[in-house]
């Protein structure tokens, strides 16, 4: 290594340095140390002249080492190093001694110590820049394009400045405009021009630039890379309308049954769930707001689109809303009747006070079809070759014949009795399915095309298949009853409750004696108690061996049962049947209790010894369950070891290649809606079968369940309940007992609906869009995109002044935002800009309060900086517009820009009361006449020394402006810095106002801090210009003092890896050795990885061990070899 | 010193060149550049430079294995210790592990002035006595512990487990308050300066505390009072033991008593206990009379044994890692479950190994380590034999 | 024999702590010439071993500073800081260093009179302190020391 | 024309016990406007606030004592000054270096706090007579708790059943408590807010030294007052012991399910948060969920209650200061009270009893409304 040669320079900075430090000293000093060539000192060493001397000694001398001992190297580091690099010397041999700011200046008092502490720092300067070494710039290319996060003012501006320097933007708005705040604003102080005039032709602009790509509804995902080289991953959400397509006719906002409070008007009006985000709106054209899918829709098995025909009857689309439920199934009225309604468990209203009577809206546009008259189907023409046969006209059954012949099958389904509907129409009692009721479901089913031949059992698939079908559906249900097993269940006059039931149905005579005793607790169960009644029988009693919480029944039918005087038994079950003379007599019973929870998770009851007690009946009708009956089945299938059918969970395909099965045949005895589900489970694999594509590839779509649904703007309404047919009039008939909503009422009910999703999935408004630009299956969509640089303008949020519940926002309708108000004075807002109360009337009196939020470490230390100026244009529109007196609560008046004095001026002369104190409360706890009726505002008027109470009929709080609650997720995802209000961090708040840590990316507008518009637009300018230059520049220097690995040392722990926040170190593996290795580009220097470096492996250039140890020795003068 | 008079000293001259050392020197096995043989060819033929100037003068274990292969009883950790004296007058400190923390602590601890506070772990929990005549040497472990707490490494457990040991076993010892760094690490890495300091302090510590028995719970304190010191004419003038040492001679004498350890556990030779102090049978016979404890021996052991890949806080590259990673392995393959050392060193570097970061997959076994004290001290029953 | 003037070494990063300093500097604010800062990129880069040497060469106290948690130029500088300064403490703690010698400060770049409080309080606690425990290492260099 | 004040030194002390925050007043007058006086008389918190900055503060101003400490407006001061301190310094340059004048009550009280340990000039070894009867154990080193009751049931006849409450239901459901002997004196905490810094000193080392000399782990107290000072100003001047309200430890018991209670009590009950317990010290839901466990007992709320309740008035020494009619806080919350159809206003303050038994009195609703501390209905109703 060459002969070290340190040139030391100090400087006098005039009288600055000189005056205090004896720079002549110092430099003779300086000549004395170690390996110090050269040692001057001169007057302004960062004068020309003053450069030129190191320069010189460079050439001339040969120094290969340089100190200069002047002012702050913030300052003049760069001036230096810059004249080294002249001189062909590398300006990181180049050392610089602090002897100002550090020395002179704030020891000017003790000049002798002074000048020893600047020769203590001249003598460490030395020490360190003996051991620098020289260290290589390097550059990398910038990509031309320029991603600008956020559609606001400040980022329209931005992208605009460099659109139009021909360069590529690609914009990212979260909403579904762009436009952001600004354009909710009405006017801007201080000029009062109208925000809309001026930002909607940027927005335009934007929108149609040639350079800008536009991406609403869109986030960013995930970025990587580094200054000129980022990798951006975006997601756009879908927005249901295609954008090109799409002519704002507004057709499908029209029509669209949903509605929800508009964000963009605060929340002061409604919107469609097919809306335009706001009038200008760019891209100009509508979007379908969906949150989610609605619970009561995933609740239900048969997959039926409850909110959406709910939405529908709440507009008295009753058509409409019937047709939307069968696209689902065809079974809108038995469902409507029998349903176990999975959905009203489910359903969000039931968390705010109760469940919307899901199950009576569906029956009530069931029976108004019924009622009138529904036209002729026009049946389907099959469009695939092969047919399908279905076993079974239960729900299963038909349930699959419906979705099959929708799909252009031809479809025949088989069934053993004489009427088609399997257990709907012999095992439910007409009180409850009336027959004409279940007929048009089935009448309509037919319609469509499906064949049903009754009267006609298989008994052999083979069979079926000859016949030239090429699959079969198995769904002939469960019809054998369960045995109890129990001494003397062969007595007659103990019936089983299908066969009981079948007969009843059938319209069979029965006869029945006066004591009946039925025992089980399922719907069967009841029913067969019900019908007994119905039937003559004087005293129906049912024995049920659990409590009334496991009882299977539907509730509100075991309450009708116990209304209509059915007397329940619960927790007995019967141990022999007696008989007198052949005749049976009595039955005996032992009572129970409930054990432990078995596989079901029902309490499994167990008998309680000697607690046998017998009662004397008539008949006994046992309903204890159903079992499948195989006599009644093609040979050829397999069995469970419950005797249903084997079938593959998810296919429910049998063993037998393209035969498949479902409903209680598969399942045992269940509800009506899980049957209908297997059968439309079934249709998919026939359909998938057919088709010859697999059964399972991507077979279950799961749909997300929408969160935190809003209740904010319900009110409480009790659910409607169905009226019943009367007591007396239910003996002996079996009219129907439940009745249908009225029209008026099934509205109002369903106007009860929270819209949990949103959009109701309803597709009204595809069926008016012409120019077909809606599409509901619209899924999200990735983009990766590279860019140079990056601009983040993310803007803010309104304060919510709910959290000052001194301030009763949300608590008096008249207490308003700033936001809010902005809406109510602009003419296209809620109130076409008339200045008005919630209840219409002009406000006689306005208070204006200013520092919500802001100013208050309780909130935001910080001041909001715009609301005095809004809050002194709100008092300007009220006078201009009302007659209404306004005060202005204030704590200081900050008019700073241009025009905001005169602003201020002009305002004063209107007449506005000024009132310097902060508001203590706002109450509408009146004192005296003249508060009556008012909000009272108190505070103390400061100047006057007085407490005030000012009775308002309207208050407007100036909310401060906060850092968006996300903030922190965007500034970990672009690794900048947060202050500790939020708001992104600079990297210089005045030198480098919209620069971050982060090289190439840079922030405008309120995500940095709140500022108004004029200030906003300049910050983005100015964003745009700093990307701008890095752009023309072409390419970048990477920070030359980074961390660097010696390989020799490292052993890959990885500890630098860990701590690294810029992800620049990475472990990997050559020749065989792990080590760690630095991406340059990525590294900031600030040497984490060097202090937690168990080896000293990692190092930072510049600073490293060797330079920063000497320099200390230096300072304390020690001496080591 | 000059190399001339290294040479001599260490026999140098007597080098066949046969290179017996550098083919079993685990450096070397791992590091192409690393050389016994070279080195000591290059200090025969010179310049001098050639060796202070190279950079692999820190890389030796100074293990010993070369030595004891060595036809012509050439002492090259000795000899590389000098070296690196001379290395240390040229500015040459070598590749310091922790950025030098802990050769910086041995020299803070040079100063007269210091009070520390190396004792303030000690709870009442033990019994020590002033007027004992039996010293538990504490060494470096307060400040190990307050250095390695990422690595999950108590160096004070095998302190205060050794205090427990001796407590039941009748012994109260005295702790020094100001006992400092033994020195063994300085004069390693040939900062011999310092050493003569540490040394002088704590043998002149020893005598005045009268005692007539030290014990160890850490080899390299052991080795480097019993030879080093003396060497440079400081003598403590008592009887020296290490832990596994007593022990073995209490257990000989009978009335230890344990309770059963259900463990299939291995031992690490500590290089300073094994070669350089010729200690091997005492703790595997404690190890051994425990009752339970399943003792299997690595595939390399007693004189064998592979060092734990550093020394003296040098150089800790991926060749020493590597050495671990060997190490660790041939313990693993023992299927033992406990790897059963008496060193603090060799349980720091092994836990730092284990505990290494970072997201690349590593092919580091991992294995308990523990210190023979420990296990002792939870077998060993309450009220064994208190008869001396 | 003159007053004892404690030498204080602050190892100050960049953007912070050592702009306040500067600003201390150019708004006159006026304290003693006791303290040398170091000049580092960010708190987080401060080594332990730095701190010890300087108590090694000498240093009576040793003043840790950077930014606050919410201003580091690199994001979480302070937080590395901290957890270093932790350690170290303990260490200097067991040495039988005097808590007082070892200072870990938040100071910010408007802070300039704050930056020279701290300074000014520091030297005074110094003296009633007196010399390091370590100084007598200091003297025994420097008469080693070869210019 | 206003001259800076001539006591220099006098209002160094003030800016300093406002310390920083003091200077950060920025006259926005909150303080003002939220202060419970200004419902009844002007008084003009800010401009104490601004003397105090500038050093003109007036002395002979009654203002200076009228503070009642009740936090209303340190809780919501934008710029968190600590307003009582730099009431409390004020009042303190007037006791201590006699400028100004102490109204007289105060300087009676003052002098008996001084002197016997309690406010009322009561016989010190009376302290526990209150108990004579109950059987309960003095405090020896070992027992679990220290129960301190507060001068105010020690000696008042009336609020004595306060402290009996609290001692029946620990004899009932068997806590290991014990009193502390009569050396103990009175807690300070008013006595400083008034100004006698001394006189607080002394108690507070006595006390403290007392509490060490037995061994004291855990006190429960009954007065919010107490509470406080043991909590957040005994511990500086080495007083380590827990502290724990009689309501917090109510509560723990229910939730333990240790105290259960028997009798209902089919009553409208309103309970008042004592400045001490609610804002100084964030108790807010213990008490409630007191009253809520007991059985019958229907709790409704004031029309400002938890973090906004009125003060009664008692605070700061005000409670040895007369107030006249027309200005009493707990009148207006008797009041409404009144207006909200309550049986039973509950109180978990000796301070507030003092103030709203008087306020009842007063204005003769004895018949229709009760004043209750929470430790009498828990008694009655286990």
């Amino acid at each position: 290594m060459e002969e070290v040669k340190i040139g030391v320079y100090v400087c006098w900075c005039g009288l600055n340095i000189a005056g205090t430090v004896d720079s002549e000293e110092v430099a003779r000093y300086a000549g004395t140390l170690p390996h110090v060539a050269v040692a001057r000192d001169y007057k302004y060493m960062c004068s020309d002249p003053g450069q030129d001397l190191i320069k010189n000694d460079i050439k001339r001398l040969g120094i290969n080492r340089v100190v200069v001992a002047s002012c702050s190297p913030r300052l003049h580091e760069p001036t230096f190093r810059k004249a080294c690099r002249d001189a062909g010397l590398n300006p990181y041999l180049y050392e610089h001694a602090n002897i100002r700011e550090h020395c002179s200046w704030p020891h000017a008092t003790d000049k002798n110590r002074a000048t020893e502490k600047a020769k203590d720092l001249v003598r460490a300067a030395v020490r360190r820049v003996y051991y620098q070494e020289p260290l290589e710039i390097k550059e990398v290319p910038v990509n031309p394009n320029v991603l600008v996060v956020g559609g606001g003012i400040a980022g329209i501006q931005a992208a605009l400045d460099i659109a139009d320097g021909e360069k590529k933007v690609y914009m990212v708005e979260r909403d579904a405009s762009i436009g952001g705040h600004m354009i909710q604003l009405d006017r801007t102080f201080p000029t009062l021009d109208c925000s809309e005039c001026i930002l909607t032709p940027k927005m335009t602009d934007t929108g149609h630039h040639p350079n800008i790509e536009l991406m609403t509804n869109s986030e960013v995902e995930e970025v990587s890379g580094y200054i000129g080289n980022f990798n951006v991953r975006i997601r756009k959400k879908p927005r249901y309308v295609d954008v090109d397509k799409c002519n704002s006719c507004g057709e499908c906002a029209k029509v669209c049954p949903v509605e929800v409070p508009d964000e963009f008007e605060m929340g002061l009006s409604m919107r469609k769930a097919a809306y335009l985000p706001l009038p200008q709106a760019v891209p100009a054209a509508f979007a379908i707001d969906k949150r989610g899918t609605a619970p009561c829709r995933i609740a239900c098995p048969a997959g039926v689109n409850a909110q959406g025909y709910i939405a529908l009857i709440s507009q008295g689309k009753f058509k409409e809303a019937l047709e939307l439920v069968r696209r689902a199934m065809p079974f809108a009225g038995v469902l409507g009747r029998v349903c176990t309604h999975p959905c009203e468990l489910e359903c969000e209203r039931g968390k705010f006070d109760e469940p919307v009577s899901i199950r009576a809206l569906k029956r009530f546009i069931a029976d108004y079809e019924l009622k009138t008259e529904r036209e002729k189907v026009v049946p389907i023409e099959t469009t695939k070759d092969s047919k399908v046969a279905v076993i079974g006209s239960g729900p299963a059954g038909l349930a699959c014949a419906y979705d099959l012949i929708r799909e252009g099958y031809a479809v025949t389904v088989f069934e053993s009795l004489p009427r088609a509907g399997g257990l709907l129409r012999y095992g439910i009692p007409e009180y409850r399915l009336p027959k004409e009721v279940l007929d048009n479901d089935i009448s309509y089913i037919q319609e469509l095309g499906v064949e049903i031949k009754t009267k006609s059992p298989v008994e052999d698939l083979a069979e079926v298949f000859n016949q030239g079908y090429a699959a079969i559906f198995i769904a002939s249900g469960a019809q054998g009853s369960q045995k109890m097993g129990i001494p003397g269940e062969e007595t007659s006059g103990v019936i089983h409750a299908l066969d009981f039931l079948r007969m009843v149905n059938a319209g069979v005579d029965i006869k029945l004696g006066n004591k009946v005793v039925v025992v089980g607790g399922g719907n069967a169960a009841i029913d067969a108690a019900r019908a007994s009644l119905r039937l003559g029988a004087r005293e129906v009693t049912v024995v049920y061996r659990r409590s009334r919480d496991e009882m299977p029944a539907i509730s509100s039918e075991v309450e009708e049962a116990e209304h209509e005087g059915i007397k329940i038994h619960f927790l007995a079950t019967p141990t022999k049947i007696l008989s007198r003379d052949g005749q049976l007599s009595a039955i005996e019973c032992i009572t129970m209790k409930l054990g432990e929870p078995d596989a079901s998770g029902r309490r499994r009851p167990v008998a309680v010894k000697g607690t046998e007690f017998t009662m004397n009946v008539d008949n006994v009708i046992i309903a204890i369950g159903q079992t499948v009956d195989k006599t009644a089945l093609p040979k050829e299938l397999n069995y469970t070891s419950w005797g249903t059918l084997e079938v593959d969970p998810v296919t429910l395909q049998t063993h037998i290649a393209g035969v498949f099965a479902g409903g209680d045949v598969v399942s045992g005895p269940a509800d009506v809606v899980v049957a209908v589900a297997a059968g439309k489970e079934a249709a998919i694999s026939i359909d998938r079968y057919l088709r010859g594509v697999s059964l399972t590839e991507e077979r279950q779509v799961t749909p997300k369940r929408v969160e935190n649904v809003s209740k904010e703007r319900a009110q409480l309404k009790a659910r409607a309940s169905t009226p019943l047919l009367k007591l007396d009039e239910r003996k002996g008939s079996f009219a129907e007992v439940e009745l249908s909503f009225d029209e008026k009422t099934a509205i109002e009910e369903a106007k009860r609906c929270l819209n949990c999703g949103v959009c109701s999935e309803c597709l009204e408004c595809v069926k008016v869009c012409e120019q077909g630009a809606i599409n509901h299956e619209m899924q999200d969509e990735f983009v990766e995109v590279e860019v140079g640089s990056m601009i983040l303008a993310t803007g803010y949020q309104q304060f919510d002044p709910s959290v000052i519940p001194q301030y009763g926002y949300k608590k008096f309708d008249n207490v308003l935002t700033g936001l809010e108000f902005e809406r109510i004075t602009c003419a296209g807002g809620p109130t076409q800009g008339r200045i008005q109360l919630k209840d219409g009337r002009e406000p006689e009196s306005v208070a204006i309060v200013h520092c919500v939020g802001s100013r208050d470490q309780n909130y935001h230390e910080y001041c909001s900086r715009v609301c005095c100026m809004y809050g002194l244009k709100y008092a300007e529109l009220i006078k201009e517009f009302t007659k209404a007196e306004v005060y202005e609560f204030y704590i200081d008046m900050r008019c700073f820009g241009e025009a905001f004095e005169e602003f201020y001026k002009r305002v004063s002369e209107m007449g506005v009361n000024f009132i310097r104190g902060k508001v203590a409360n706002i109450t509408d706890r009146v004192m005296g006449e003249e508060e009556r009726g008012k909000l009272i505002v108190t505070a103390e008027d400061t100047l006057l020394g007085k407490m005030i109470r000012v009775p308002v009929d309207m208050v407007i709080l100036c909310a401060a402006l906060e850092a968006r609650s996300d903030a922190a997720d965007v500034a970990s995802l672009f690794t900048i810095g947060q202050r500790g209000d939020g708001f992104f961090l600079e990297t210089h708040p005045k030198l480098a106002p919209v620069n971050t840590p982060t090289d190439g990316v840079f922030i405008a507008g309120c995500c940095e801090a709140p500022r108004d518009v004029p200030d906003t637009v300049a910050q983005a300018s100015a964003a745009a210009s700093k990307a701008l230059s890095l752009i023309s520049r072409g390419k970048v220097t990477t920070e030359a003092a980074v961390s660097y690995v010696d390989e020799s040392i490292c052993h890959g722990c990885g500890r630098c890896e860990e701590i690294c926040t810029f992800h620049a170190p990475s472990i990997i593996r050559t020749d065989g050795r792990l080590v760690s290795s630095i991406n340059e580009a990525l590294c900031k220097g600030c040497g984490a990885c060097a202090v937690v470096c168990p080896t000293g492996a990692a190092q930072i250039k510049h600073f490293n061990m060797q330079e920063i140890e000497g320099l200390v020795d230096g300072l304390l003068e020690v001496h080591r070899g | 010193m000059s190399l001339e008079d290294i040479i001599q000293e260490t026999k140098t001259y007597y080098c066949l060149e046969c290179g017996k050392c550098t083919s079993i020197c685990p450096v070397a096995r791992y590091d192409p550049a690393f050389s016994p043989r070279a080195m000591i060819e290059n200090a025969l033929l010179g310049p001098e430079d050639d060796l202070v100037f190279n950079r692999e003068l820190f890389s030796c274990l100074t293990c010993y294995t070369c030595q004891q292969r060595c036809p012509s009883d050439v002492d090259f950790p000795v000899f590389v210790r000098k070296a690196r004296t001379i290395a240390q007058d040229n500015g040459q400190h070598g590749i310091c592990a922790h950025s030098g923390q802990l050769q910086s602590l041995a020299r803070l601890m040079t100063s007269p002035d210091i009070k520390q506070r190396r004792l303030e772990w000690l709870s009442d929990k033990y019994r020590t006595s002033d007027d004992s005549d039996v010293l538990l040497w504490v060494g470096c472990a307060p400040y190990f512990e307050a250095i390695f707490e990422d690595i999950e490494f108590r160096a004070l457990d095998i302190t205060e487990a050794s205090l427990k040991i001796l407590n039941l076993l009748g012994i109260e010892p005295k702790l020094l308050p100001d006992e400092k760094c033994c020195g063994h690490d300085v004069v390693w890495t040939g900062d011999v300066e310092t050493f003569k300091k540490l040394a002088e302090h704590n043998a002149t510590q020893i005598k005045e505390s009268g005692v007539q028995k030290i014990i160890f719970s850490c080899p390299e304190g052991y080795r480097t009072l019993k030879l080093d010191y003396p060497n440079y004419g400081f003598d403590v003038g008592c009887e020296l033991q290490h832990i596994s040492e007593f022990l073995a001679d209490r257990i000989e004498k009978g009335g230890v008593k344990f309770n059963e350890v259900k463990k299939r556990v291995t031992y690490q030779d500590p290089c300073r206990l094994g070669r350089h102090l010729g200690i091997y049978d005492a703790p595997r016979k404690v190890l051994k009379s425990i009752p339970g404890i399943e003792f299997v021996e690595m595939q390399y052991s007693g004189w064998d044994a592979i060092c734990c890949g550093t020394s003296a806080w040098t150089n800790c590259d991926s060749y020493s890692n590597m050495i671990r990673a060997e190490r660790l392995s041939e313990a693993t393959a023992t299927k033992a479950e406990t790897l059963i050392t008496c060193c603090p060193k060799c349980q720091t570097h092994f836990r730092c190994a284990m505990t290494d970061k970072g997201k690349e997959k590593r092919s580091m076994p991992s294995i308990e380590v523990m210190d023979l004290a420990n296990l002792v001290a939870n077998a060993i029953e309450e009220g064994s034999n208190l008869s001396k | 024999m003159a007053e004892f003037e404690p030498k204080i070494i602050v190892f100050a990063c960049n953007w912070c702590t050592y702009a306040a300093a500067d600003l201390a500097g150019t708004s006159r604010v006026q304290y003693p010439p006791n303290a040398y800062i170091v000049r580092m990129m960010c708190s987080g880069m401060i080594n332990p071993s730095y701190v010890l040497r300087a108590f090694e060469d000498g240093a009576d106290g040793v003043i840790v500073s950077g930014c606050h948690y919410t201003d580091c130029h690199y994001i979480d500088g302070p937080v590395k800081c901290d957890a270093m300064f932790a350690k170290l403490k303990r260490l200097v703690h067991i040495l039988g260093l005097e808590d007082e010698r070892l200072k870990r400060e938040m100071i910010s770049t408007s802070e300039g009179t704050v930056f020279a409080r701290v300074v000014r309080e520091f030297v005074s606690e110094l003296k009633r302190l007196g010399p390091s425990p370590f100084s007598s290492l200091r003297n025994s260099r420097k008469e080693k020391a070869v210019a | 024309m206003k001259t800076i004040s001539p006591y220099k030194e006098a209002t160094d002390v003030i800016l300093e016990a406002g310390g920083e925050p003091l200077k950060l007043c920025y006259q926005c007058g909150l303080c003002t406007a939220v202060c419970p006086w200004n419902v009844v008389r002007s008084f003009l918190v800010r401009r104490i606030m601004h003397e105090a900055q500038l050093g003109v503060t007036d002395f002979d101003s009654e203002d200076v004592w009228t503070c009642a400490t009740c936090r209303a407006c340190v809780q919501r001061c934008p710029r968190g000054v600590e307003i009582i301190d730099v009431v409390r310094a004020v009042r303190r340059v007037v006791a201590s270096l006699g400028i100004g004048v102490v109204p007289d009550a105060l300087r009676i009280s003052a002098k008996n706090i001084a002197g016997v340990g309690n406010p009322f000039g009561e016989a010190p070894e009376k302290r526990n007579d209150w108990a004579k009867d109950l059987g309960v154990k003095e405090f020896v080193p070992g027992t679990e708790i220290l129960y301190f009751p507060c001068c105010v049931p020690s000696y008042d006849p009336d609020v004595k059943t306060v402290a009996r409450s609290v001692a029946t239901i620990f004899n009932k459901l068997g806590v290991d408590y014990g009193l502390i002997s009569t050396e103990a004196r009175c807690c300070g905490e008013s006595i400083r807010k008034a100004g006698h810094e001394d006189t607080f000193q002394n108690l507070a080392h006595n006390n403290i030294n007392l509490f060490a000399n037995n061994d004291v782990k855990t006190v429960v107290v009954s007065s919010p007052h107490c509470y406080h000072t043991f909590r957040n100003e005994y511990p500086e001047l080495g007083g380590k012991f827990e502290v724990i309200h009689i309501t917090q430890y109510l509560a723990s018991l229910i939730d333990e399910g240790k105290l259960k209670f028997s009798k209902t009590m089919n009553k409208k009950v309103i309970y008042s948060d004592p400045c001490y317990l609610g804002r100084h010290n964030n108790v807010y839901d213990e008490p409630r969920k007191i009253l809520q466990s007991i059985p019958g007992l229907e709790l409704i709320e004031f029309p400002d209650a938890r973090e906004n309740a009125l003060c009664c008035g008692g605070g700061g020494g005000r409670i040895w200061m007369d107030t006249p009619k027309g200005e009493r806080f707990s009148d207006i919350r008797v009041e409404q009270a009144v207006e909200k159809g309550a049986d039973i206003i509950a109180l978990a303050c000796p301070y507030c009893f003092l103030n709203y038994r008087d306020s009842v009195l007063s204005m003769g609703k004895a018949e229709t409304m009760q004043v209750r501390d929470i430790a009498e209905l828990v008694a009655e109703a286990v």
